[in-house]
């Protein structure tokens, strides 16, 4: 780089300066999103609803979060890969939990384990290949995943729900608590670190994150991008089986229906978490935020005796509410 | 062309074979009709019954296909409505919520018209992704059916009219094919010659040059969200009648099918490409399956799977991306020798 | 439109008839100023040049008149009128019609529907098709084009496309004719076909605002041309009363030296790198190159003549139908299969589409320059993130991005920068070959001479260059040898002493290709 | 050239997959092979052609241990059966309906998915001269005559039942207590509800529900909804609990450990008799459950459509589960044997 060329360059700056904005509420909210939502709501909840802050309902709050949350953690890598959602993984939540409680038998729980992750392993690949390498759209390879998948589940199975022996290994670990905490809450959080982790720290995760904003761009830059989407499936795969784990242990109890509108909900804590449904922008740490969020707010209407159709109500208006707030923003602030 | 020739920039017009050969190349619905033909061809050697009682087929069709037809619309300018599913079923319990049964139908239909609105608002005043609004509205509006309706299903007053409204009265036809045909004529003739409809195109595959060409965008979105709303609560309002009674849960299996209809008849999710044609044979080939598979008395979970792997075939054997793999699987073998020295 | 004839040869400033004027326009974006106080005006049968750098505001202010944009203050008038701000209805029943700089077609509506956007005839709501056909058909013959008018824009070329979107200006039946760029993506043939046709049509009476970076065009055609830098006019002269060196120290602010025409040392030329043998692909039919280390090769020819696919075939970015391509370093040849194997034995491509192709554009400029360079920057797959920010720091300041703020977003940059930024990335790679397909379009003046200078820098360094441009004193300055590719095959090589626009043209455009020029 | 090649190779393979799963029918022998109209022609001889429409099968646990002894007596009494499943969906019953009327079969066996939805399709096979019986949930009163048999639990009266026990065991005293539901929406879930709350009313008034929310017919929903209510209500204000299913009710058997409150001292019932439930009963965790038994339901479906078929009876058939309750005296007897 010569001066001469440094000086026209400086010459030519025409970039507009990044001016500093007034202060304004919707942006400040926007920010921070989520954070302030779930912090607001607590707060509320803590003052207002009797028994909302005792130990036992926080425990059920996250009773209530662990099992999805899991699988939304998971799925957010698909979300951020641009490829929408992942409705599998309502197929692979029943497969794992059934695996678990039924094949293993009481009596092999690690083989169970493996033969479910070997099933996990498979979702990520079909599901991948599909979608990276045939260049399918992940909303019907997924739903077909899902089709197949429940099909040969109930065809093996026989649709029977199965439970474990009430003093078994399984729902020790299920009721199990590590001081106060449940330990599905423990889980939570240890694949909420781990992944964040390998989405923001590692090469893979950086490259579902490229891929995920321009998928050409990230082709062309040498990346073996049909590597990149299976990972991001089989990471999704992954989180449902262990998700089906806990949820499987927590009740003790499997059968094939129990993960029913598993996709539609993971999908709306992800978003009201605040990542992008274009791909390319999100954090696995919003989506637990997210998941925390609905949990707390079912958790507080059905403290208040609210019915369902309210529930469903209030949580749909939430998920327009959160991203409103943030386009709203966005309009303010003039970008 | 009297004056001076400008420069070459076309292709000359050829003979009758590459014109049919151009319009062919045209055409977004290629796959759907492959697989239509081959559905049709296994089913006619397995089970003829499914195309001697063919209004059974046709009404199997016409459940499947009147909500992807409303879908189409929505798609076609880049956006997404997942609300359809709930729209079906809160309209139909607004309708049954009514004694009277003219005045029902005409709250539920303006009951998906304002839905269409709302989803609109949301996607072009407020700004945000069609994808979350509609979801938002998919959790909002089943829990306002289930608060509505009591949680229970609700039984239409005039029960009567409901019976009649099943039977056919045009030949063999039935109000849902008759209505089901109606609406894909209408939907078909709205995309491709009214400018309204083909101005979907537009908004969907080039909306910067839509805004420019000073189409009227957010008229249009509002438009197609209306369309895909009011289609859904027609499906409602006829579910209900044929039904005598509306039920809360309604639909539980109309979102997925409509898009898989709407995507394996070519339209693109991202919008500006596919056709509400496309989508008719998307669900005809769904519909045959069905109605073949329940024939066949198959195990219904094995009955799945041939779904499941007929979709999902479906999908991966786009031409382009069969290409693709091809190519980089020749590469791949190829590079295996590539990776040594060669001299 | 053809009112007033006898304006047709005389080249006059628009005195008190103008058909258009801008008065006093600002326009923000957020806390930028694009257009800060621009007044102009033009007349009836004026071709008017209207120059500037990127960001210079050229554009905004374009948009403003076409009623895209609502300004903040000050307004349009035509024929004495105030024209009702934001209103693209407004404007196009006024007379104004807009070229894109951008193309602004649909890709899955056919000519014709195209051609009407948005003024479709129609009754009832329903189009009228005979009398669209008829529009679209009579505003091609208007411009001399002739194309099928049932054939959706998809599966035209992007020369084709250019064209129908003059066409669908022209079909407004305007009064007034902007072109942003419109010779961007031309090949010089094409251009000089569409400048005689913009004389002519300003003889019948048209007023035609006309925007370019090549400076020559606007001597070729215009009256009075129009200066723009950061917002502000800078200047408003008569063509006849301006040289072009002034008209470019006017828009960059001081004076430019001309780096364009420095010649570049030549460098004593390598062992062949790169040996492409019987490429073919689909548009390219059985091509050989030969590339050596320090050797800059430009492939010139007309936009379709398969340039594009050729380096794409040869690098593997779309796949070959047959051939081999061979990189030699460290004395032994490798044989390159796959894009993948491309990169990982030294190859750098960057594509034409920067925006679609080059750069994930809601990334960081750090993360767009760390993508290709992630082996280097993660130790047991965990990214290194110091290792990250300082590398991407220092190829940013190599290649001068302004602003130097590598955490922004690459999509807040402008053209120029986006593309040292796609640069940047490469050059972390120190890459032995390198292919540049049309390194300079849509950059302004500054960035160019930039990029030009790291393109050499490279050269001198030892990479091996292969550059496709379609703007030839680019070609010319910088190739040490020019391969003129025609109808996917090379029609012929130019040393860089026998290289001139002339000898390009001429076998670019193989004689017969061209006519009525 | 290649895209076209390709292109017939995916049409043959999708093919075979589809000609695949027709083949596997005739290798199959849990169903029967196709009914053509062929088969209506000798319907007279020694088989019978029937059409099953029922919203579950092999997707919920009911379902999937109520299709072997269907299956088993279908094959007893050379029964070729084609069994659909709806997932509960109403217009797909209605589409299915269609489907069989126009297969034109001996006789349609129906459980309905939406009982207020049914009449038409009643009505179609009327029309077209195709006897229906119903199994598992009967028809509204004023459909029934178009049916020509009822066999199954009365599940309006399983409601009453568990609600029988629960007011013996509440003795008259006050009682609060909270209710886990079956899935929104659903008919099953809708009559017991009725059938408990309504005997609740009617025979002791002094038990009153302290909060709902639905279950879904899962454990741990079940469990999370119950611990959530004992929060609401406070614990010591509970003094008992109904669910409207065993699996429900194990949940919340387990929420109240969870919180160290001690199953035996409330007064808890549920509907069902199951694996899960019957163990619960006989440790005295669960005081009382309803018998559901889905062998008989299965079975007698098809024994009654056999009696129609044969005897063609003037008289509308109805077979009522005996609604047993099932307590700490009776649980470990043989005829109690839970089944699913």
């Amino acid at each position: 780089m010569t001066n001469e060329a440094q000086s026209v360059a400086e010459a030519v700056v025409g970039e507009p300066a990044i001016e500093k904005q007034p202060f304004n509420l919707l942006v400040w909210m926007s920010s921070r999103g989520i954070f302030v939502f779930t912090t607001v709501l607590v707060v509320v909840a803590a003052i207002f609803i009797d028994g909302f802050a005792s130990l036992d309902n926080i425990t059920d709050v996250f009773n209530r979060a662990a099992p999805i949350g899991i699988v939304a953690v998971g799925m957010t890598f698909v979300v951020i890969s641009a490829n929408y959602l992942d409705l599998s993984v309502v197929a692979q939540v029943a497969t794992a939990a059934v695996v678990l409680i039924a094949v293993s038998n009481e009596s092999n729980i690690p083989a169970a384990m493996a033969l479910a992750f070997v099933i996990a392993l498979l979702y990520g690949l079909v599901n991948g290949v599909a979608v990276g390498v045939f260049k399918a759209n992940a909303v019907i390879v997924t739903l077909s995943t899902t089709f197949i998948g429940l099909g040969i589940l109930r065809w093996f199975s026989g649709g029977s729900i199965y439970f474990g022996p009430q003093d078994g290994a399984i729902r020790s670990f299920g009721l199990a608590k590590i001081g106060p905490f449940p330990l599905s809450m423990i889980v939570l959080i240890l694949m909420t670190l781990i992944l964040s982790f390998v989405l923001t720290r590692t090469n893979f995760g950086f490259l579902v994150r490229s891929y995920g904003s321009n998928r050409d761009a990230t082709r062309l830059a040498g990346v073996n991008t049909a590597w990149v989407v299976i990972g991001a499936f089989t990471i999704t795969s992954i989180a449902a089986m262990i998700g089906g784990f806990v949820l499987g242990a927590f009740s003790n109890t499997a059968v094939s229906s129990m993960s029913t509108g598993f996709d539609f909900r993971a999908l709306a804590a992800i978003i009201v978490g605040g990542t992008s449904v274009f791909g390319g922008r999100g954090s696995v740490l919003r989506t637990l935020l997210g998941v925390v969020f609905v949990s707390v707010l079912t958790n507080i209407m059905v403290l208040s005796g609210l019915g369902f159709g309210v529930q469903q109500m209030a949580i749909g208006a939430l998920i327009v509410a959160a991203v409103s707030i943030d386009s709203l923003a966005r309009k303010a602030s003039g970008t | 062309m009297s004056q001076a020739q400008g420069i070459q920039l076309g292709q000359e017009q050829g003979g009758l074979v590459s014109r049919i050969r151009v319009t062919i190349a045209r055409r977004t619905e290629g796959r759907a009709l492959a697989l239509l033909i081959l559905v049709a061809i296994a089913t006619w050697i397995t089970e003829p019954t499914a195309f001697t009682a063919w209004e059974v087929t046709l009404g199997r069709v016409a459940l499947i296909g009147l909500v992807a037809l409303g879908l189409t619309a929505v798609i076609l300018m880049g956006e997404l409505d997942l609300s359809v599913a709930s729209t079906l079923a809160v309209c139909g319990v607004v309708m049954a919520s009514i004694d009277n049964l003219a005045l029902g139908v005409v709250a539920a239909l303006a009951v998906g018209l304002i839905i269409g609105v709302v989803n609109a608002f949301f996607v072009v005043v407020v700004g945000i992704n069609s994808f979350i609004a509609s979801l938002g509205m998919l959790f909002f509006l089943r829990g306002a059916a289930f608060v509505i309706s009591n949680e229970e299903p609700v039984r239409l007053a005039s029960r009567d009219a409901g019976i009649a409204f099943g039977k056919p009265f045009l030949g063999p036809l039935t109000p849902r094919m008759v209505i089901f045909i109606v609406a894909f004529i209408a939907l078909q003739v709205f995309v491709t010659r009214v400018r309204a409809g083909r101005e979907f195109y537009a908004v969907g595959g080039n909306r910067e040059a839509a805004y420019d060409a000073g189409i009227p965008v957010r008229r249009r979105i509002f438009t197609g969200f209306m369309i895909s709303g009011f289609v859904a609560a027609l499906a409602g309002v006829i579910n209900t009648l044929e039904r005598t009674a509306a039920d809360p849960t309604a639909g539980s299996t109309v979102l997925l099918a409509s898009f898989a209809a709407a995507i394996i008849g070519g339209v693109l999710l991202t919008g500006g490409r596919g056709s509400i044609f496309g989508t008719l044979l998307g669900a005809t080939s769904l519909g045959i399956l069905q109605v073949a598979l329940t024939l066949t008395g198959v195990q219904v979970d094995v009955q799945n799977i041939v779904i499941g792997l007929v979709l999902l075939l479906a999908v991966i054997t786009d031409p382009n991306s069969l290409r693709t793999v091809v190519g980089s699987a020749r590469s791949l073998f190829q590079g295996r020798s590539g990776s040594h020295p060669v001299g | 439109m053809s009112e007033n004839p006898t304006t047709e040869t005389t080249r006059q400033d628009a005195g008190g008839r103008a058909i258009i004027e801008a008065r006093n326009v600002v326009k923000r974006f957020g806390g930028a100023t694009a257009v800060d106080d621009v007044s102009i005006e033009v007349a009836p049968g004026e071709i008017y040049g209207l120059v500037g750098e990127n960001g210079a505001g050229k554009s905004t202010l374009m948009r403003v008149l076409a009623g895209i944009l609502t300004p903040d203050h000050g307004s349009v008038v035509v024929d004495g009128r105030e024209l009702e701000a934001g209103s693209t209805r407004a404007a196009l029943e006024a007379g104004i019609s807009l070229v894109h700089q951008e193309l602004s077609l649909v890709p899955e509506l056919t000519v014709a529907e195209n051609i009407v956007l948005g003024t479709t005839p129609v009754q009832a709501g329903f189009i009228k098709k005979r009398e669209m056909k008829k529009i679209a058909s009579d505003a091609l013959e208007e411009i001399r084009v002739q194309v099928d008018l049932d054939e959706p824009i998809v599966r035209l070329s992007v020369a084709l496309r250019q064209f129908v979107e003059i066409a669908r200006a022209i079909a407004r039946k305007p009064r007034v004719l902007i072109l942003d760029e419109p010779t961007a993506t031309l090949t010089p043939a094409e251009t000089d076909y569409l400048l005689d046709m913009l004389e002519r049509l300003a003889g019948q009476g048209l007023a035609i605002i006309y925007i370019s970076h090549r400076i020559p065009e606007i001597f070729r055609i215009c009256n009075r041309v129009s200066v723009l830098r950061d917002g502000h006019l800078v200047d408003t002269v008569s063509i006849s009363d301006i040289k072009p060196n002034e008209i470019v120290d006017k828009m960059v602010g001081r004076e430019l030296k001309q780096e364009l025409e420095t010649s570049r040392t030549k460098v004593a030329a390598g062992d062949v790198v790169l040996q492409a043998r019987g490429i073919k692909a689909p548009g390219v039919n059985g091509i050989d190159l030969d590339v050596r280390a320090g050797e800059i090769v430009g492939l010139g020819g007309l936009v379709g003549a398969g340039r594009t696919e050729l380096v794409r075939a040869i690098v593997g970015a779309d796949i070959k139908s047959a051939g081999t391509v061979t990189i030699n370093t460290d004395g032994t040849m490798r044989r390159v299969n796959s894009y993948r194997s491309a990169i990982s034995h030294g190859f750098a491509y960057v594509p034409e589409e920067r925006r679609t192709d080059g750069l994930a554009l809601t990334m960081t400029v750090s993360d767009n320059i760390a993508l290709p360079n992630r082996s280097q920057l993660s130790r047991y797959s965990v990214l290194m993130r110091g290792k990250i920010g300082t590398f991407a720091k220092e190829l940013a300041d190599a290649v001068g991005l302004r602003p130097p703020e590598i955490q922004r977003e690459a999509g807040d940059f402008s053209g120029g920068n986006q593309q040292k930024v796609v640069l940047a990335k490469w050059l972390g790679r120190k890459p032995d070959v390198i292919i540049l397909d049309e390194p300079t379009r849509g950059v302004d003046v500054g960035a160019k001479v930039e990029i030009h200078r790291l393109v050499r820098d490279l050269a001198e360094g030892g990479t091996a260059v292969l550059v496709v441009s379609s703007d030839l004193p680019e070609l010319l300055d910088l190739a040490d040898v020019i391969h003129v590719v025609r109808d996917g095959r090379i029609a012929g090589t130019l040393s860089r002493d026998e290289a001139d626009e002339k000898s390009v043209m001429s076998l670019a455009s193989g004689e017969s290709q061209v006519r009525g020029l | 050239m290649r895209s076209r090649y390709t292109r017939w190779i995916s049409i043959f393979a999708v093919l075979a997959i589809v000609l695949a799963a027709c083949g596997g029918d005739d290798t199959s022998d849990t169903t029967a092979a196709g009914s053509t109209d062929e088969t209506t022609a000798d319907a007279g001889g020694d088989t019978y052609e029937v059409f099953a429409l029922l919203p579950q099968g092999n997707d919920q646990p009911y379902g999937s241990t109520y299709l072997p002894p269907m299956q088993e007596e279908a094959d007893r009494l050379g029964i070729n059966l084609t069994i659909t499943n709806s997932q509960y969906d109403a217009d797909k019953q209605a589409s299915e309906c269609e489907v069989a009327v126009a297969a034109n079969p001996d006789l349609i066996i129906l459980w309905p998915a939406v009982g207020d939805t049914v009449r038409p399709c009643l009505e179609a096979a009327a029309d077209a001269g195709i006897p229906v019986t119903v199994t598992n949930s009967d028809v509204n009163p004023e459909d029934k005559d178009l049916t020509a048999a009822y066999s199954g639990p009365d599940t309006y009266g399983q409601g009453v039942a568990s609600a029988e026990i629960f007011c013996d065991l509440a003795g008259g005293e006050d009682v609060g207590i909270i209710m886990v539901n079956g899935l929104t929406g659903n008919s099953t879930a809708i009559d017991r509800e009725a059938g408990f709350e309504d005997t609740i009313n009617d025979q002791c008034p002094n038990v009153t529900i302290l909060a709902r929310q639905p279950g879904n017919w899962n454990k741990d929903e079940s469990q999370i909804a119950a611990s959530e209510m004992i929060t609401a209500v406070g614990a010591e204000n509970i003094g008992g609990v109904y669910a409207a299913d065993d699996t429900m009710v194990a949940g919340v058997i387990d929420a109240l450990k969870a919180r160290d409150i001690d199953p035996a001292s409330l007064i808890i019932t549920s509907i069902g008799n199951t694996f899960l439930g019957n163990p619960l009963v006989k440790s005295g965790e669960l005081d009382g459950t309803v018998f559901q038994s889905s062998s008989w339901d299965g079975g007698n479906a098809i024994t009654t459509a056999y009696e129609v078929l044969t005897e063609s009876p003037s008289e509308r058939i109805v077979k009522f589960m005996p609604s047993v309750k099932v307590t700490a005296d009776n649980a470990e007897d043989a005829s109690v044997a839970p089944e699913w």
